[in-house]
């Protein structure tokens, strides 16, 4: 690493740094030095660093342009370490701190001496816009070859390879009034807001608040104008309906007054954020505000001309001249040349000349500029060439001279001989365009404004803009209309603001400015050096006129094929220029060729910032049942299932060795066939329903009857959509007369208790009934086996006898002590007992299961024993043997479908449209390999025909697949075309392995088709 | 009597019974209450949590009279009782959660279900699917804002309020019975999740668990 | 990101608090046994789709838990009332067109004669023609 | 027309590209054409593209009220593949595929389509039934693809995290390698680009206001710049046909809905495949530029304002991140919105309509710009001979009253 330099561009005096502190920091390997108040480009700028990076498609050399959220070149990026990499940061908006560490995000081996900047002078006359897509095709095989080195080229940053070591997060707030922008205009509307007691936020992108009138050189009440900046600010910062977010940009402007506030809080300070207390605070945090009224004071973005050569090093806007003087105390050249259009742009001259430097000349596209700032220009002895302009900047690593020559707007066209000033600056105005990104965002359209040369937004409800961002520049009247706005909006949330005193402003008289966006130059534009409209990306003037020519027209299609206004500045600098050089073209006005269209964000944001919290082991909740600290201690693997965490089976270590799934899964099965097994299932939804239409109810949602179920009883329910396709399934029981306990899917628990209420609220709000949901509130214990009778009756007061305890009816009693109701359903074909607690007793009552049924040999087994047992039985799961396009026949459970109930429950018409009567449909069927140690894979597809040749006709698939360790064998279900006719018959599974299955069509009950075990 | 099965799932005070935080507690820890903690939090485990559904006039008399409360009379409304321990909320125009000292709801259910009698209505216990956060501490509310999308602003979040809304990713009843308090009404499938990001939003303001 | 006014709670809530549900009005037919597959079909799938003003059906899921109507500008998004299950709304393409008749609310013809699906599960189709 | 190639581009730098001809005519409209296309995007395009240059219809207008290509085409996330589950749909996309496979030089246009593979992620045992079922069903139609493990997506994706930490974590996927990406613009442009070399009149800017029907046959369109004949009518009008429907007087099972979508900006190449999540819903490539292009989901409502609701965006970034923990100091550029139109069975309408003549090729919902050829050209075929081609058959408005559904929403993945 070389020394460190001297800041030889730093001003004397001037500036809002803190010239008693020095921060080192390291630039393309080389250090520098600055001051606590610089940003990295005013710091660059002060050390003399001209190329700050290479372009993207020509590789030219490029310098720092703006001083804002403008600018386009000084792209870097940023980190010292791996994990503290940020790409594409815009050193214009990043504050200066001790240790800094950037590169240029192009350039190869150096921005210096960058090879492919040869590759840009020599092929750039190759690549006018959209040549790729007139090259590269032939032959067609070497695309992706041709492809692989167009991509090498892309991208300007690389993104850290180490995971993040930040944190993020979300403030939701909520506020009468939102002011975007502290300068001027923002100040005064918030002043004017928070003095009526109104919830007021105001949001900032600065470091400081203030915007331009930290670097004004106007003056309020005869004082500089920071002054009356510190005092509102201290007013503001008193007021405790006030929120002040200083580096905190309004990123999107959404529906209904909802702004994203990026609030940047440690990015000032080092890479990564700093620890304080051994906390370490949010990188950054975006406010989500929903406000009741919004206020845009986003002030305007200064426009280029657009010249030849305009893209050299040395080339500058000229508010940036000033700022960088006035605000950072940075002159960044020695002789300047400024060309302009307008008033605005003499200041630049003024401060430079007040910087000591020396001004070459003002060049003035008008033919008679006149007003105070001309005047005071020429009051300081600045020579002022009128109808002429900056027609082409020479230099190669940075600008050398400067090409002015008399030009005639209205023909485009240069008027007589150049003559050649040597500069090494050249500050260009073309006039302001108001920022108006965020009040398109809102869907807006803006209108386009001849007396402004720009745009104003067109606003929605609970919007309004004022000073730069609604085209008024005039201190005084920017002031003014801050306060207006700020009032309104007061009054709009019902708050009535007292006066508010503004301070004098000065008003200077200003003279009209020249419609001026690009410079023509002696040579027509298709054959003049590059003139730049899109520095990012490379788009030039010529290449928009080529654009039209080859016919697109609308502005659209000319950024589309240029690519203008894509970069990561999206277009501030350039899309006005780039369109009035479209209009140009085409012979239309601006407005004609189309108007300007933004989306969020303003500026780019860290991904980080809008996940917030919501990541790692935030990124979704996990829900648990009462049980699951036993399930974790006991080294149960997890299934997700929707946002459940269930066991998936319970692997044990055997002879020190762990289980297999195959294994676990096998031991579980044969516990639950042979002894006892324990399943968790306090996951399956559970929905109270009460009232005296309760019944009635049921019988229309569901497609089987209701109406005789007797209290004390349970039943099996399926339940389709109206298009009569599966959409849930499970027990419901009879609790009392008008009382049912029903259960869903663990799945579909959420989506039944709303479909119930949609049915109710919408369609049969007449019916007496309520429904809530008490899933949470029991947990559920199934207890299933041979043994489960003798354990249950170990621990529990109610009577067991199978006689009157019988299968399908439930009973309330005690469970080791817990009232409990116990449900005798059956899920795996074995006697079983479903035991529901209050969910707060449940580890208990499972731990005194546990400690009667070692004996039995109880073994907890988690989804995917329960699966295979289910499917030994042909039961089905909903979404797994059924997937939004079966019926309740195609799977063969007419049973449980009331064909003739009096109401026309949901499903049931669309049941007879001519496509569910259809016989082949896809209907479950078992299906059963012809070689017992086969297990097909789910999923596989089902042919009748394994020769057929590619495409090869399709019957049906497996849904459900698994060794049997009970039958020793196999086995599956499937859907099969017209499948319930067909048992006996062979079907193939042709699989990807080249080998094909066979397997015969079978009955989907595999064991005890009689139903007799669950009855023992 | 509605022909509704009543239940008391309660049993007697020697049988271990967790909250809904229990394996949260064991597994993330209850950092510890500080002069530096600006939040605190607290759990009011196993309370009776009821829900009541029906016509506003027909339980309102019911809920007066069994409870010596009435209904809330407005939307988002929350009344408590004196001593703080029993309070009514407004969920919806039909539906309010009724929240009593554990132990309390079977009895409170009963003596409604007589007082309704053949009205039409339903109750529904849900204590062992819920249970109930404190916060406390100056930067309470701006936890809640890190957390939940309603506006917590006193002017809009006056003490007497409470609304069920988005909390993270998850759903939450958020109340304010007093002004220095709030409260949430969380799931217990939800518990753990919740936990975790109360203490991980609120590491910022040295968030202590107070047990 | 909506702030929809939910005619229960009575006040505005976070769109992240409700879900969209489609269409608003669509009535279930009373004798669906009666209808032809082509009315069932209607009922179940074919729905308005109006740029402009729409009559949509949400539910307040995180919340009150109802189940109401909105009507809502599809291209602007602007909300033009909320109302409750059971009620009719006072904000129609009619009534807007009508009150602003030297508006700019689009006149599209329908051509000569119109053969349409049969709408016998809808309401009668509202629209912009004028 | 002017051909395309290296060396006219080289011929052309030395003139200054001072001879560059117009891409595409701008016509004054003619009283009657044989065909009229409603709607200049991509689909619309390629309809009047192939119907000139393949099944002899020289005589077409494509009428778009605005620019062309300026819907969806620009508006998406530019994913192409076919490996659908469904026979049909399977059969049009992968017709469709093969188009892409020669499409840039059918156009003498480089569309970019880039073969660089395609991963549907699978996060839960179901996910992974569902990957197996599709695959299979897949290579029996003759499309290519395959059932990757967790430990395969991480040699194909070194960058996620395919560990078992995460909160879903990725348990395989399905791989369709010659899937890809294409550069949206240029298809509509390569599209328009041959369409007027063969004679079709694109008339932008020019809005159909009504249609003209008489006796259920129509026999053409009222627009803005007059009215325009002609006997057969296809509109592929995206989510502006619901609109188009109603005034010819019909209704059709569709809604419009906003779908968002959003870049990075640009990094240097780390992404090579398209990678897809259902479970926790993003989907996520890297243009040759070097943004990455991220897909979100669809907001519930309906909605032609070209934006979306904002925790859409949030929850795909959060997506991403999951998938991506290093993305998380990444910056998101820019988000926008397209208008989809989207069906009950997420599956298109290409159809006979109530009236006579008139076609409707629309409710491609997410996944219409990777079946741009594919419709084009079955549409065109449809058109021609005024009957459905045999690909397009199945996807008839009508099936939603017979009740043969197309269902792609259950176990296809995500339908982008």
């Amino acid at each position: 690493m070389s020394q460190s330099k001297k800041q030889a561009n730093r001003l004397a005096k001037g500036g809002r740094i803190d010239r008693s502190r020095t921060l080192s920091f390291t630039f393309n390997g080389q250090s520098y030095q600055g001051h606590p108040g610089d940003t990295l480009a005013s710091a660059l700028l002060a050390n003399g660093v001209d190329i700050v990076n290479r372009s993207f498609k020509y590789s030219r050399p490029r310098g720092i342009v703006a001083a804002g959220a403008e600018e386009p070149n000084a792209i870097v990026q940023l980190g010292s370490t791996e994990a503290g990499q940020v790409p594409n940061v815009r050193a214009t908006q990043q504050a200066l701190f001790a240790g800094l560490t950037a590169r240029s995000t192009n350039g190869w081996p150096n921005v210096q001496r960058d090879m492919m900047g040869l590759v840009g002078k020599v092929g750039g006359k190759f690549m006018p816009p959209g040549f790729y897509y007139k090259t590269f095709m032939a032959p067609a095989s070497m695309w992706m070859t041709y492809e692989k080195y167009i991509r090498k080229s892309a991208g300007l940053g690389r993104s850290p390879m180490e995971v993040d070591p930040d944190t993020y997060d979300h403030l939701h707030q909520h506020c009468d009034v939102l002011v975007v922008g502290g300068g001027a205009a923002g100040l005064a509307a918030a002043l004017a807001a928070a003095r009526s007691g109104a919830r007021v936020i105001v949001a900032d992108e600065q470091e400081d608040m203030g915007g331009s009138l930290l670097d004004s050189r106007e003056t309020l009440d005869g004082k500089p104008a920071d002054q009356w900046v510190a005092q509102v600010l201290e007013e503001l910062a008193g007021c405790e309906n006030v929120t002040l977010l200083p580096r905190t940009t309004a990123n999107g402007y959404h529906d209904h007054n909802f702004v994203t506030l990026h609030e940047r809080r440690t990015e000032h300070l080092s890479e990564t954020a700093p620890l304080v207390n051994g906390h370490r605070p949010v990188r950054s945090r975006m406010h989500r505000v929903r406000a009741g009224q919004v206020i845009l004071a986003t002030g305007a973005h200064e426009r280029p001309l657009v010249y030849a050569g305009n893209d050299v090093p040395g080339n500058l806007l000229a508010g940036a001249v000033s700022t960088y003087i006035r605000r950072y105390g940075v002159a960044p050249g020695n002789k300047l040349v400024l060309s302009t259009s307008n008033d605005y742009g003499y200041r630049a001259a003024l401060d430079w000349k007040e910087a000591g430097r020396e001004v070459v000349a003002i060049v003035d596209a008008r033919q008679a500029p006149a007003g105070d700032w001309v005047e005071a220009a020429r009051a300081q002895g600045i020579k002022v060439i009128t109808g002429s302009a900056v027609i082409e900047a020479k230099g190669g690593s940075r600008v050398s001279a400067a090409r002015v020559a008399k030009i005639d707007i209205d023909t485009f066209k240069v008027i007589g001989q150049a003559e050649t000033l040597a500069c090494d600056t050249i500050a260009s105005s073309g006039g302001y365009s108001p920022v108006i990104h965020l009040a398109s965002h809102t869907g807006a359209r803006p209108t386009w404004r001849d007396d402004l040369l720009g745009f104003v937004p067109n606003l929605v409800k609970g919007v309004q803009a004022c000073g730069g961002a609604n085209g008024t520049y005039d201190l005084g009247e920017v002031l003014a209309e801050g306060v207006e706005a700020g009032v309104k909006a007061a009054a709009a949330t019902g708050h009535a603001a007292p006066a508010v005193s503004l301070p004098q402003a000065k008003t200077l008289e200003q003279g009209p400015a020249a419609p001026l966006f690009q410079v023509p130059h002696e040579k027509p534009t298709l054959r003049a050096p590059k003139q730049f409209v899109d520095l990012q990306n490379d788009v030039t003037a010529a290449g928009i006129e080529l654009a039209t020519r080859e016919g697109f027209e609308s502005i659209e299609h000319v950024k589309r094929y240029t690519a203008m206004g894509f970069g990561t500045d999206q277009g501030k600098l350039g899309n006005i220029n780039g369109m009035a050089i479209a209009a140009r073209c085409l012979g239309r006005s601006i407005p004609e060729v189309g108007t300007t269209v933004f989306r969020p964000n303003y500026t780019p944001v860290t991904f980080g910032a809008i996940v917030g919290r919501h990541c790692r082991d935030l990124f979704d909740p996990e829900r648990y049942t009462a049980l699951h600290q036993w399930h974790v201690e006991h080294g149960a693997e997890f299934e997700d299932v929707g946002q459940w965490k269930r066991p998936w089976y319970f692997p044990q270590t055997i002879n020190g060795k762990k289980e297999t799934m195959h294994e676990a899964v096998a031991r579980e099965c044969l516990a639950v066939r042979e002894k006892i097994g324990i399943l968790d299932a306090s996951t399956l939804g559970k929905i109270d329903i009460q009232g005296p239409d309760a019944r009635e109810f049921l019988n229309r949602i569901y497609t089987n009857k209701w109406m005789k179920l007797d209290v004390g009883r349970v039943r099996y329910g399926l339940m389709c959509k109206d298009d009569g396709m599966l959409m849930d399934d499970g027990t419901t029981s009879c609790l009392g007369e008008n009382h049912f306990l029903m259960t869903t899917t663990t799945g579909g628990a959420a989506g039944v208790l709303e479909w119930l209420e949609l049915w109710h609220q919408t369609e049969w709000p007449e019916l007496q009934v309520y429904f809530t949901s008490v899933t949470d509130h029991w947990a559920t214990m199934t207890i299933t086996g041979p043994e489960a009778r003798k354990l249950l009756a170990e621990i529990t007061d109610i009577d067991l006898d199978r006689d009157t305890f019988k299968f399908m009816d439930w009973r309330a009693g005690k469970v080791a002590g817990v009232p409990a109701r116990v449900f005798r359903i059956s899920f795996t074909g074995e006697l079983a007992y479903e035991i529901n607690v209050q969910a707060n007793y449940a580890m208990h009552v499972w731990k005194t299961l546990f400690e009667h049924g070692d004996k039995y040999g109880l073994t907890p087994y988690g989804t995917e024993t329960m699966h295979v047992l289910r499917a030994e039985k042909g039961f089905i799961i909903a979404g797994q043997d059924s997937d939004g396009s079966v019926t309740p026949e195609d799977l063969g459970m007419q049973w449980a479908v009331g064909y003739d109930k009096p109401f026309s429950w949901v499903g049931k018409r669309a049941l007879s449209r001519s496509d569910t009567r259809r016989t082949d449909r896809k209907q479950l069927v078992g299906l059963k390999p012809k070689d017992p140690k086969v297990v097909l894979e789910e999923g596989a597809q089902i042919v009748f025909d394994p020769k057929h040749a590619i495409p090869m006709p399709m019957a049906g698939h497996v849904t459900s697949s698994y060794y049997s360790p009970t039958l020793d064998s196999g086995f599956a279900l499937g859907v099969v075309k017209g499948g319930h006719n067909k048992l006996g018959e062979t079907v193939y599974l042709p699989m990807a392995d080249g080998q094909t299955h066979e397997a015969e069509i079978v009955s989907p009950i595999f064991y005890d088709p009689k139903g007799e075990r669950q009855n023992v | 009597m509605s022909n509704a099965a009543t239940f008391d799932t309660r049993t007697d005070g020697a049988i271990p019974v967790e909250s809904s935080l229990a394996y949260s507690y064991h597994r993330s820890g209850t950092p510890r209450v500080g002069p530096q903690s600006r939040v605190i939090l607290r759990e009011r485990a196993l309370l009776g949590h009821l829900i009541l559904r029906g016509g506003a006039i027909v339980l309102d008399e019911a809920v007066r009279e069994v409870l010596g409360l009435g209904l809330p009379g407005q939307p988002q409304g929350l009344v408590v009782d004196a001593s703080g321990e029993r309070s009514v909320q407004w969920l919806s125009p039909d539906e309010w959660l009724v929240i009593v000292p554990g132990g309390e709801e079977f009895e409170l259910e009963t003596r409604l279900r007589e007082r309704l009698a053949d009205a039409h209505y339903a109750i529904s216990d849900v204590s062992g699917g819920q249970t109930l956060l404190e916060l406390s501490g100056e930067a309470a509310r701006e936890l809640l804002m890190k957390s939940a999308i309603y506006d917590v602003h006193p002017s809009h979040f006056p003490v007497g309020k409470g609304v069920t809304t988005v909390f993270a990713k998850a759903t939450a009843i958020i109340r304010r019975p007093s002004e220095e308090r709030w409260e949430l009404v969380i799931r217990r499938s939800f518990a753990d999740y919740l936990y975790r990001w109360l203490l991980d939003a609120g590491a910022e303001y040295a968030i202590g668990v107070e047990k | 990101m909506f702030y929809i006014h939910c005619p229960y709670c009575g006040e505005h809530r976070e769109e992240e608090e409700f879900h969209p549900k489609g269409q608003a009005h669509i009535e279930r037919p009373k004798d669906p046994e009666a209808c032809s597959d082509e009315e069932w079909g209607d009922y179940l799938f074919f729905r308005d789709n109006p740029r402009g003003v729409h009559h949509e059906l949400w539910v307040h899921a995180v919340g009150c838990r109802k189940f109401f109507n909105v009507t809502r500008h599809t291209v602007t998004y602007e909300i033009l009332e909320t109302y409750k299950m059971g009620e009719q709304p006072r904000i129609t393409a009619e009534s807007l067109a009508s009150q602003q008749t030297q508006g700019n609310v689009q006149v599209a013809s329908g051509g000569q004669q119109t053969v349409g699906a049969t709408n016998a599960a809808a309401p009668s189709v509202k629209g912009e023609q004028v | 027309m002017q051909r395309y190639s290296g060396f006219g581009l080289a011929k052309h730098a030395l003139s200054h590209h001072e001879n560059w001809e117009r891409q595409w005519r701008n016509p004054t409209p003619k009283k009657q054409y044989d065909v009229i296309i409603v709607g200049g995007g991509g689909h619309g395009l390629a309809t009047a593209y192939y119907l000139a240059k393949e099944f002899g219809v020289k005589n077409v207008a494509v009428i778009e009220k605005g620019w062309l290509g300026g819907g969806n085409t620009a508006r998406n996330t530019t994913i192409v593949r076919s490996n659908y589950l469904w026979d049909e749909a399977a059969a049009l996309y992968e017709h469709s595929m093969k188009l892409w496979e020669g499409l840039s030089q059918d156009l003498n246009y480089n569309v970019m389509f880039s073969q660089r593979g395609v991963l549907n992620l699978g996060h839960t045992l179901q996910d992974m039934r569902d990957i197996q079922r599709r695959v299979n069903a897949n290579r029996l139609n003759g499309i290519d693809g395959e059932v990757l493990d967790a430990k395969g997506v991480q040699e194909l994706v070194p960058i996620m995290d395919c560990s078992k930490n995460a909160r879903y974590p990725v348990l395989g996927a399905s791989w369709q390698p010659r899937a890809g990406v294409a550069r949206h613009d240029a298809v509509a442009w390569g599209y328009a680009r041959g369409a007027d070399a063969h004679g079709v009149d694109i008339l932008q800017q020019t809005e159909v206001t009504g249609f003209k029907i008489r006796d259920g046959q129509v026999y053409g369109v009222h627009t803005n710049r007059g009215d325009i004949e002609a006997k057969t009518v296809g509109c592929v009008a995206a989510g502006n046909s619901g609109v188009l429907a109603k005034m010819a007087g019909f209704r059709l099972p569709l809604e419009s809905h906003p779908l968002q979508a959003l870049v990075s900006e640009p990094l240097k190449p780390i992404l090579d495949t398209v990678v897809m999540s259902n479970h926790v819903h993003g989907y996520i490539s890297q243009s040759d530029k070097g943004d990455l292009v991220i897909g979100a989901g669809i907001d519930g409502y309906n909605g032609y304002g070209q934006r979306g609701s904002y925790p859409t965006v949030e929850h795909t970034l959060q997506a991403i991140v999951e998938m991506f923990p290093i993305f998380s100091r990444v910056r998101m550029n820019r988000q926008w919105g397209g208008i989809v139109d989207t069906c009950p069975d997420a599956c298109p309408i290409l159809s006979k309509t109530p009236v006579k003549g008139l076609f409707f090729n629309c409710g491609w919902g997410t996944g219409g710009f990777k079946a741009t050829p594919g419709s084009g050209h079955v549409f065109a075929a449809s058109l021609a001979k005024g009957e459905m081609h045999p690909i397009a058959e199945p996807f008839s408005m009508f099936r939603f009253h017979s009740g043969a559904l197309i269902d792609e929403h259950g176990a296809a993945g995500v339908a982008h």
